[in-house]
């Protein structure tokens, strides 16, 4: 067991609770948190598979730490765009169910072209 | 040596997740930040014994960055705190 | 893919054209930000041309050169360094997407301009920003040789493609975009870990020297069940499109082109990087015909939704879901048994042509509908009674890209048609040929259906609300001419295309097998169709009414079936419970082909 | 020599181990937010302050010790006013 | 060795637990607390891993900004949470199965490492020297992959355009709703006087010692942005409306350098996003010193978010 392993199991196992969140939660707010988790997981492998690379007088493999800088910055992104719709569309319908009640009969054609 | 630093720091570490029981218990939003507090110091001290342990002196620059953004979560904290208080705006000032 | 010949240089001639193809774009959206106001549409007006004419010099130089392009960005050569690679593949791909895309622009002038000189406004300059983007996200798409590059390129599409769904800001549809959002990232995060997972195997992220180092072993089946299952849910294949139909259809008429024929073709690419180019050898039998059997099941299930679709928007959007099963039967019929590996031969290039010619005929679809709606005020199918008539060259345009789509020689789904069938024959897999067939008949039945509506005549003289401009007319006609035309091509060129074929589009044999399915397909319009306050039994006699009745009866409990069905798939929970389904089960498909 | 310098760092890092533990069982056990916070401004001053002594021998150069006293000072100054700020907020939600 | 194992360990154990309650935590406001805490723990991770520069990354932007975004939305859709129908116990089990069985497979995978673990480091660190860094992971961002990092800045302003693009159109161009202080007491005042000026220093020691230490452009524009935003909320500064010609051009100047740096190697270095090898380090610094800023005023506004009211 050294640290890399340790790591490795943990970061598998915040993958799969990042997805039980995200698919029980019913609070979209809650799987945009649960999404930052499992992404928290992901990048937490990408560090184990560079601290095993360690060599060259390095403590770890420079290019999946690169990727997961990155990476940060992708999901921090995501996380913004996800929050400006979720906030826009509580000020829209003071309701922020991800279920429609009935798509079909919502009017999800266009208003303008 | 490193083993020492290493010990003590799991030990503090030990001691700030006994402390983040409060966040989870709070009653009040008080204690809530008082324990995100605590893990702020308690993070800048791991990482001042991590950066002597691996000999990493840029590991302290993490502690700095990590003092600094303690503060900074505070005030965000603050902000948002639930119940608006009177000085503090419950939703985007429009005056 | 290139060889590794090709790997001992840094750039092959014409190799700055591909680093052109992604650099402008990007240049194109920092310059509409930081001008702002009309500029941005003078920009786009610029650098979408631009796109296409960098498509058409790299199509000139591979059809020179006969090699694939190749470019190391900064001369670092891989696994340190990036690759851009452009293939038969990325080429064919690149240009259709700059053409539809150039088709869009024009079509979207006329929707989204600055009225005012001097003040901005937020539809059009977001709209042509996010146009670039795509476009440019696209391009790295199709031409990056690098997991993680690709992995970037995805999020572009996503974060590009997502606000253009909420562009005109109604409730549903921001509830459709934020469903998008999540959805999507939790299908490339899946990717991501794939992704990391083949790093740590190999210790590489380049496609051409992954495909070099990959072997069977367990890391190799779980990452490439998670990119899968992740991609999968990016294009929206059964049983992962809960996202699709109200995305789709709730965008404007030239967002929804550009999403349905081109955004959901960019995740799928990737998988036919993967299954092809990185790791032929190693999903297996199952892990094929499990694919394939998703894609089956959309083209059922899109179609008979399409055709219990109240609006037309909707239709498409369901369309869109069956056309993107058809896509997937591919993966099966490419299996070499012989080999355990897929082929890159005629079913591939079956794939890739349906790609191609959906991607037209459902941007000009799209288009058209847009029109009607323009036109009409709304776009209800039982409501297009005389459309034809007010609107001749739009339905001209719905109806050709319709027949485009039906596989009608000599349109590009009538080639990937021929190729598949072909590839199912050549392997003995009987039953996919009959799903393609099928797969034709669903196709006309909900194609007929709009035009039937659309050329009856009217109770009342149609009013149209507004007068829709040539132009967009235009533009939809030329992707749908586009689509029919596209077997015409030489395809040898750029893709695989086995000896022999093609037939000769035009001989008495290909006009009967374009028939029936046709004929079949009118009889499904009229059993499972929406006809509104006029059965369609109307015009025959009460004796013919008597035996379509029941018929009918039958046929609309199995839709309504379908549509519940539908309905619980499309919940959240569902869909991510399928989601995690399909990663155990590809990941066990791929491990008990061992 | 690095025998003695090696001890004093050791009760040193002990000694802040120790604040952090009485800031911790403060935090638990004290009845009302004041005094909580009170504890806790301990582990902030002494705790760390201990820790950072015990580390100054251990660091190379000048400019590695300045920076942790640095770290320090600035860890002082944030949570003084965040102390501030909680005070604040305990007492408004004392009066509510 | 032991020290670092029990310490792995127990940073794991805890990372879990803080995991576990945000997925279960009642109110989604102290799930982002949770959340925070999260991220300032991945930071420790990181360390732990020998990760540096993605500690200082994790806890800027994945705990610090992110948090404050995360809490401004929590706050907001408190009203929310009580009328939202929760999953069914029957869907929460086979989700929990199926999750078990997505970890346990990547777990499988994480126990049974090649036995050489395949790298870069060796030619990574090899290859340095031509670009003139001392960091191999700036290396790597800024040389290796640069396209990676001129596409992901690509990404950031896509986001910004999508946010800006929930604007309501009656305030388009108008300013962003980010909540403030209505009336900042003395104490945050002082505070947002104070903290600043020591956080803009270390933002620019931290990305000027990025080029040959952990540290870089994507570290220190999130502190400037953390920065930015203190100073906002505390209405020190007005909050810019996004119709601001000059704002625009901090966010596209970093990325535009770049991608010229990028065009100017075709001329100079014989290839895209090459740099000519004399030259590398200060090229690669005018880049950097550019992404810092558009970095720093991208997140920020990323995370004020679109416009309110117009200017």
């Amino acid at each position: 067991m050294d640290v890399a392993t340790i790591f490795g199991l943990c970061g598998s196992a915040l993958v799969g609770l990042g997805l039980y969140g995200l698919i029980t939660n019913p609070q979209p707010l809650r799987k945009i948190l649960s999404f930052n988790l499992l992404g928290g997981g992901v990048f937490m492998l990408f560090g184990v598979v560079a601290r095993r690379g360690a060599a060259a007088g390095l403590g770890g493999d420079p290019v999946p730490q690169a990727l997961v800088i990155t990476g940060i910055v992708v999901a921090f992104s995501a996380t913004a765009i996800a929050v400006a719709l979720l906030l826009r569309l509580y000020k829209e319908t003071g309701n922020i169910s991800l279920s429609p009640n009935d798509p079909e009969k919502a009017d999800t054609h266009q208003g303008k072209p | 040596m490193i083993d020492v630093y290493l010990i003590i720091g799991s030990f503090i570490l030990a001691m700030v997740a006994l402390g983040l029981i409060r966040i989870v218990r709070g009653p009040d939003t008080a204690d809530r930040m008082m324990a995100a507090q605590l893990l702020g110091t308690g993070g800048v001290a791991i990482l001042l014994l991590f950066s002597v342990a691996t000999a990493a002196p840029s590991i302290v620059d993490v502690a700095l960055l990590l003092a600094l953004l303690a503060a900074f979560a505070a005030v965000a904290f603050v902000k948002d705190v639930p119940g608006s208080p009177s000085d503090i705006s419950g939703a985007t000032d429009r005056s | 893919m290139t060889s590794a010949a090709a790997l001992s240089q840094t750039a092959t001639a014409g190799g700055y054209l591909l680093v052109l193809s992604i650099a402008l774009p990007a240049l194109g959206i920092l310059l509409a930000l930081a001008l702002g106001g009309r500029h941005v549409e003078r920009v786009a007006g610029v650098f979408l041309p631009a796109g296409l004419a960098i498509a058409a010099a790299i199509v000139a130089e591979t059809w020179r050169g006969g090699t694939p392009l190749f470019y190391a960005v900064g001369g670092w050569m891989p696994p340190l360094g990036i690759a851009l690679r452009a293939d038969g593949l990325s080429v064919v791909m690149m240009t259709i997407s700059a053409l539809v895309i150039c088709a869009v622009g024009v079509f979207a002038r006329a929707d989204f301009f600055t009225p005012s000189r001097s003040v901005e406004a937020r539809a059009p300059f977001v709209f042509w920003i996010l146009l670039l983007a795509i476009y440019g996200a696209l391009n790295i798409v199709f031409v990056a040789g690098d997991l993680f590059t690709l992995y970037v390129a995805l999020e572009l599409v996503s974060f590009a493609a997502v606000p253009l769904v909420c562009l005109d800001g109604r409730p549903e549809t921001l509830q459709a975009a934020l469903r998008y959002l999540l959805f999507a990232l939790v299908g490339s995060v899946l990717y991501l870990v794939g992704a990391v997972l083949l790093y740590g195997a190999y210790g590489t992220l380049d496609l051409v020297l992954l495909s070099q180092q990959v072997h069977a072993e367990r890391v190799t089946f779980v990452a490439a069940a998670l990119m899968t299952v992740g991609l999968l849910a990016k294009t929206a294949l059964f049983p992962l499109h809960l996202w699709l139909p109200p995305a789709h259809a709730g965008a404007p008429a030239a967002g929804s082109a550009v999403l349905s024929a081109l955004v959901v073709k960019a995740s799928f690419f990737i998988i036919v990087r993967l299954w092809f180019g990185v790791m032929p050898g190693i999903p297996g039998f199952a892990a094929a015909q499990l694919l394939a059997a998703l894609g089956a099941g959309a083209i059922v299930f899109g179609s008979i939704l399409a055709l219990r679709q109240e609006r037309l928007k909707l239709l498409i959007a369901y369309s869109t879901l069956a056309q993107i099963g058809y896509l997937f039967l591919m993966f099966a019929l490419a299996f070499n048994a012989g080999t355990a590996r897929l082929d890159s031969g005629g079913a591939l290039t079956g794939g890739m042509l349906q790609a191609m010619s959906h991607a037209t005929a459902k941007a000009a679809m799209f288009m058209s509908a847009g029109l009607i709606y323009a036109a009409l005020g709304h776009d209800r199918v039982t409501g297009l009674a005389g459309i034809g008539r007010a609107l001749p060259l739009t339905i001209v345009a719905f109806a050709l890209s319709g027949v485009a789509l039906m596989g009608v020689p000599p349109s590009g789904a009538y080639l990937a048609k021929e190729l598949l069938l072909q590839a199912a024959a050549g392997t003995g897999q009987w039953w996919w040929g009959v799903v393609i067939q099928m797969g034709g008949v669903l196709t006309s039945s909900y194609v007929l259906l709009v035009l039937c509506h659309a050329l009856m005549s009217p109770d009342a003289p149609v009013t149209l609300h507004a007068r829709v401009p040539r132009i967009q007319e235009a533009a939809a006609l030329a992707l749908a001419v586009c689509s029919l035309l596209l077997a015409l091509f030489p395809w040898e060129r750029y893709l695989p295309v086995p000896r022999g074929t093609p037939p000769t589009p035009f001989d008495l044999d290909a006009l009967l097998k374009t028939i029936w399915p046709i004929l079949a397909g009118g009889v499904l319009a009229i059993l499972m169709g929406r006809w509104g306050d006029r059965p369609a039994t109307m015009s025959f006699g009460s004796a013919v009414a008597a035996v379509i009745a029941p018929a009918r009866c039958a046929a609309l409990a199995f839709g309504g079936l379908i549509e519940r069905l539908d309905g619980v798939l499309r919940q959240w929970t569902a869909a991510g419970l399928s989601l995690l389904a399909l990663v155990v089960i590809f990941a066990a498909a791929m491990l008990a082909g061992r | 020599m690095t025998h003695v310098i090696d001890t004093f760092t050791i009760v040193m890092l002990c000694a802040g181990a120790f604040f952090f533990l009485a800031g911790t069982v403060g935090l638990l056990r004290f009845p009302d937010s004041l005094t909580r916070l009170h504890a806790l401004t301990k582990v902030d001053n002494l705790g760390l302050g201990f820790i950072v002594v015990g580390l100054l021998p251990q660091v190379d150069g000048l400019i590695g010790g300045l920076k942790l006293i640095l770290v320090w000072l600035l860890v002082q100054l944030a949570s003084a006013m965040a102390a501030q700020l909680i005070a604040r907020v305990a007492r408004v939600e004392r009066r509510s | 060795m032991t020290g670092a194992i029990l310490f792995a360990i127990a940073i794991a154990a805890l990372l879990l637990a803080v995991a576990v309650w945000v997925v279960v935590a009642r109110t989604a406001f102290t799930a982002t607390v949770g959340f925070i805490v999260y991220g300032l723990l991945l930071a420790l991770v990181w360390v732990a891993l020998s990760a540096v520069d993605v500690a200082l990354t994790e806890a800027a932007i994945g705990s610090g900004v992110t948090g404050m975004l995360l809490l401004g939305a929590a706050a907001q859709l408190r009203a929310t949470e009580a009328n939202v129908e929760s999953t069914s116990l029957p869907l929460k089990l086979s989700a929990g199965i199926l999750c078990v069985l997505v970890s346990g497979g990547l777990a499988a995978v994480m126990l049974d490492p090649p036995a050489v673990a395949p790298t870069l480091a060796p030619e990574a660190t090899a290859k340095l020297s031509a670009t003139g860094l001392g960091n191999p992971v700036a290396g790597v961002l800024f040389a290796y992959r640069a396209l990676d990092t001129l596409l992901e800045k690509v990404v950031v302003v896509l986001a910004l355009i999508g946010v800006w693009s929930l604007t309501p159109d009656r305030a388009w161009g108008g300013v962003p709703g980010l909540r403030l202080y209505a009336r900042p007491s003395g104490t945050l005042t002082l505070l947002a006087q104070v903290l600043p000026p020591v956080g803009i220093m270390l933002g620019i020691y931290m990305f000027w010692t990025g080029a040959d230490n952990p540290g870089g452009a994507f570290q220190g524009g999130a502190l400037l942005a953390a920065m930015w935003l203190l100073v906002m909320v505390a209405r020190l500064q007005p909050v810019p409306p996004t119709s601001l010609g000059r704002l625009r051009l901090l966010v596209t100047i970093g990325p535009f350098i770049f991608l010229t740096i990028g065009f100017a190697g075709f001329a100079l270095a014989g290839s895209f996003l090459a740099y000519p090898i004399d030259y590398a380090k200060p090229l690669i610094v005018v880049a950097e010193t550019g992404l810092t800023l558009s970095i720093g005023v991208t997140l920020a506004l990323l995370v004020a978010g679109p416009a309110e009211r117009s200017a």
